[in-house]
């Protein structure tokens, strides 16, 4: 067999696919983390749990929803409920093992900033704001982050705390009395992270196929660690690769409507 | 008990000026027929509560109805930003805005809350979130039995709640299904609740006793309005509009775009174009 | 992830002594034959809590399983006084057991929080009464806002929560459907849940979105126990025997008479044996 | 037309039920207070909404329930909600007009026990507690009450303030902050009582046919209160007395089971 060619981003959605385990109960984020998740289902996941802050939960979409709460999320859910109910008794229960999370900025402790860029009383970019995911950083088990490499979105220090990860690092989240793990992976188009299991920095542990140390620096605003034994990410199998654009073609004819 | 009138009668007497009002749908069931009347009915000074503000709220600050905005997600879901709500959030533009920002957990704990009849909301949240720095309304109180500090906000009680359901029976009941959201303590919570419905049905004797209702004395107003929440969906009727929202991206990005395309499809329309919008967007 | 086990299995592998345990179903569903396992298997020590302990708390008190129980209402609904209860309470017998005693609007509320993971529900209650004077667990806050004085009472968590209910899916969820009571909070309050059902089906694709299903990765075991919920009843299943609950009240009137129907009816019997009480109650 | 022949106890049911109106919210508790409802239903009041704790709202039964939760209150109910949301949005919320509460034992302020009698630790008897009922007390807009008298139930003293009625009388209430207005109404089997508007004493404002003051006496363990102009209760009508006698069958057939 011939090695696929692939994108960075599709090596991404991939990479973050694979973390997701068949038992996992997923608090699903739009954009990356939803494709993220649908490939795992229809790939080694069959039977993982979706769960968008719609209320929809057990979901099984046939084409990525472009919202949180497009009808496509309901019609294939298990069940669907209430939102107070969702935050309540599935996230804030403790029910979640992965929230999966994207970020306009990220520092090197995964605390995510999706407020404002500049000051929040005047700031230079108003976006959307935390939405669920302050809650989802500090309620689910474990978070798992993933964005695309960029020196805007990857930054020494963010200019708001949206979603709390490691705070400053070490037992940063533990002293606030915050008693889940916080962000656990980080997946990029370039390259996988863990933290440090003891300062909490997010460290580099497998760079994509053909992607160098350099490249990772280069997109990345703070000084960038690598783990001691850097692994390469095995490439997007065929399989892998056909059911992501499969998805993703169903996804755009699908909504750019009649 | 609940009156059925027409949408502009409702929004007449429902609203007024300096109001504080809620228009819930969580990305289903948003009521824009009920958001374009008031548009076309010109209150000022509004304070706009709502979860995700959504391309309604973008219409509504757009064009000066809006004083003030509680929110914890103001997205064009999935596409990107709001454009109007940047320039009066960045700009002052068409003029200052207020805004009080919270997260999902706070505001759906809050309208919770504002349905139970109490003063606030207690929940595990804003844990090393910056936004109980900004925010004055987001306070921090001790568990009486364990010492845990836990988050509070005040209940949210509007002074008007619309929503947008699928169907009231001819006593005024009203029935939500799907993603129901936010809107049966949107509704309960506020001190008017007015509901823009698909159609009228003789009743409900044949549905599942479960079901989320809101008895016809919960309910101020009903106004039968077909497709009244385009490019929002309602579930078992038509399909979302996407297409719209990936739109609404370019034209929020224009100043003078928005302005004319407000004109257009808002000032110079009615409640009784909703219905040709949905129309491809039926179930086949 | 929910497994599919016989009943005495299912007790035996998620009870134990000196447990905190929950029997719950709101007149509807209630779980009598899990209870009935319970004592055939003869744990001890129980922390037993229900809103309404209705006749198989009688029998579990009365049989001398517990040793403390929380509840809202001690009553035979509609026919009187639960004695083997009364016998305990009043007179030590067959042991001395401890109560802590609550509203309604309380217990609800504690089993709301936890299902919600929270240490502590608040709402507006208990202005007034003398229970706040004799149970140490309810206490009052501040509202950080208002200032008002709100009733807090502590979460409830049990070890382990048994419903009935109507029927699960071949993954193991599980749908109840009807008088929902307060089962879904606390099966999800709970460490471990154990539901026994009327039937396994192949799935629930053909059900309305928004009914009341537990997944299967919230459910520890399933048994399956036709008529499981006898004398109480299950909707779409079999009705209500309201003639047992007028009979119980005879029956539980008396030390020995209590003592030679539980053997006879409990002690004696298996849960295949409700199925054949139910027959006359199933729809004609 | 010929009067027709009643008992104390159909009198007292029948003159809750005239108390109902068309528009009101009731919250049902059982026994009397569920007779009385349903009578109210089935003649002058058809759309009166009825509530039981179980969840089920605007309920019609054919029979009478045994319990709060009989089936028939589903399967006649415009929606059943949880218990949780019951007693959070319906009753808490304030959108409930009367609470309608039957009383073991009642003071002359309308303050109800069904906890206990004798000493709450040590108790001669141990009755079943409060359930709905100290919060039905406090946040439905008025509550009624009824029971039949005697001078075990009406005392000077209850043992046990399971449900605050008016406290000691005058503003206790507001002076707790509870702002709704407590009990309005009393009816027994012998007569009608309302509070008085400035003690809140309940107060004897109308008898029955052929009950008089002494009756009302002998069977009350306080001084009884007369209102100025005590009036007398019309008797049932046919209609009136019919439906609860054909109500009464159709229950009795019903719980006797098959």
């Amino acid at each position: 067999m011939s090695k696929p060619e692939f994108t960075p981003n599709e090596m991404m959605t991939i990479a973050a696919s694979r973390a997701l385990k068949n038992d996992d109960v997923c608090f699903v984020g739009i954009g990356a983390p939803s494709a993220a998740c649908n490939i795992a289902r229809l790939t080694h996941a069959p039977d993982i749990t979706l769960i968008y802050e719609s209320g929809t939960i057990g979901t099984a979409p046939d084409v990525l929803p472009l919202s949180i709460g497009d009808g496509e999320l309901c019609d294939t859910a298990l069940t669907t409920v209430p939102v107070p109910e969702m935050f309540r008794y599935w996230l804030q229960g403790g029910r979640i093992t992965i929230g999966f999370l994207g970020a306009a900025q990220i520092d090197k402790y995964g605390n995510i900033n999706t407020t404002v860029i500049g000051d929040y009383d005047c700031p230079k970019t108003r976006l959307p704001g935390g939405g669920g995911a302050p809650e989802i950083a500090t309620s689910s088990q474990e978070v798992y982050i993933t964005l695309a490499q960029s020196k805007r979105g990857m930054v020494e220090k963010i200019d708001f705390y949206t979603s709390f990860g490691h705070g400053d690092g070490g037992d940063h989240r533990e002293r606030l009395g915050i008693d889940t793990k916080g962000p656990t992976l980080l997946i990029t188009d370039l390259a996988i992270w863990k933290p440090d299991p003891v300062t909490k920095e997010f460290t580099v542990v497998s760079l994509h196929p053909g992607v160098t140390r350099d490249q990772v620096q280069e997109t990345c605003g703070w000084s960038v660690e690598f783990a001691d034994g850097v692994e390469e990410t095995p490439p997007p199998t065929e399989l892998e690769l056909a059911t992501l654009r499969d998805l993703k073609a169903r996804t755009e004819a699908a909504h750019k409507g009649a | 008990m609940a009156r059925f009138v027409p949408l502009s009668q409702a929004v007449a007497e429902n609203l007024g000026n300096g109001d504080s009002v809620a228009f819930e749908g969580f990305t289903h069931l948003i009521p824009t027929a009920a958001a374009h009347e008031s548009i076309r009915q010109g209150f000022r000074d509004l304070t706009l509560i709502r979860m995700t503000p959504d391309v309604v709220y973008d219409q509504m600050i757009g064009m000066g109805l809006a004083r003030k905005l509680i929110f914890s997600y103001a997205g064009n879901p999935g596409v990107g930003l709001l454009r109007r709500l940047r320039d009066a959030v960045e700009n002052g533009f068409p003029h200052k805005l207020e805004i009080e920002e919270h997260s999902h957990a706070a505001m759906a704990n809050a309208y919770e809350a504002g349905a139970a009849g109490l003063p606030c909301a207690i929940f595990r949240g804003y844990r090393g979130a910056e936004l109980a720095r900004v925010n004055p309304n987001i306070k921090f109180i001790e568990c009486p039995f364990t010492g845990e500090s836990l988050a509070a906000v005040p209940a949210l009680r509007p002074d008007v709640t619309f929503i947008h359901a699928q169907k009231a029976d001819r006593k005024g009941n009203v029935l939500v299904e799907g993603i129901v959201g936010i809107q049966k303590e949107a509704a309960l919570a506020a001190k008017r609740a007015v509901v823009t419905v698909e159609e009228v049905v003789d009743d409900f004797s044949d549905l599942h006793p479960n079901l989320t209702i809101l008895p016809h004395w919960t309910v101020t107003d009903i106004a039968v309005v077909p497709g009244g929440a385009h490019p929002s969906y309602t579930h078992g009727y038509y399909a979302r509009d996407n297409a719209e929202y990936l739109k609404w991206d370019k034209i929020a990005a224009d100043r003078d775009l928005f302005r004319d395309w407000m004109q257009k499809n808002v000032l110079d329309a009615t409640p009784e174009d909703f219905a040709g919008r949905v129309e491809k967007l039926r179930d086949a």
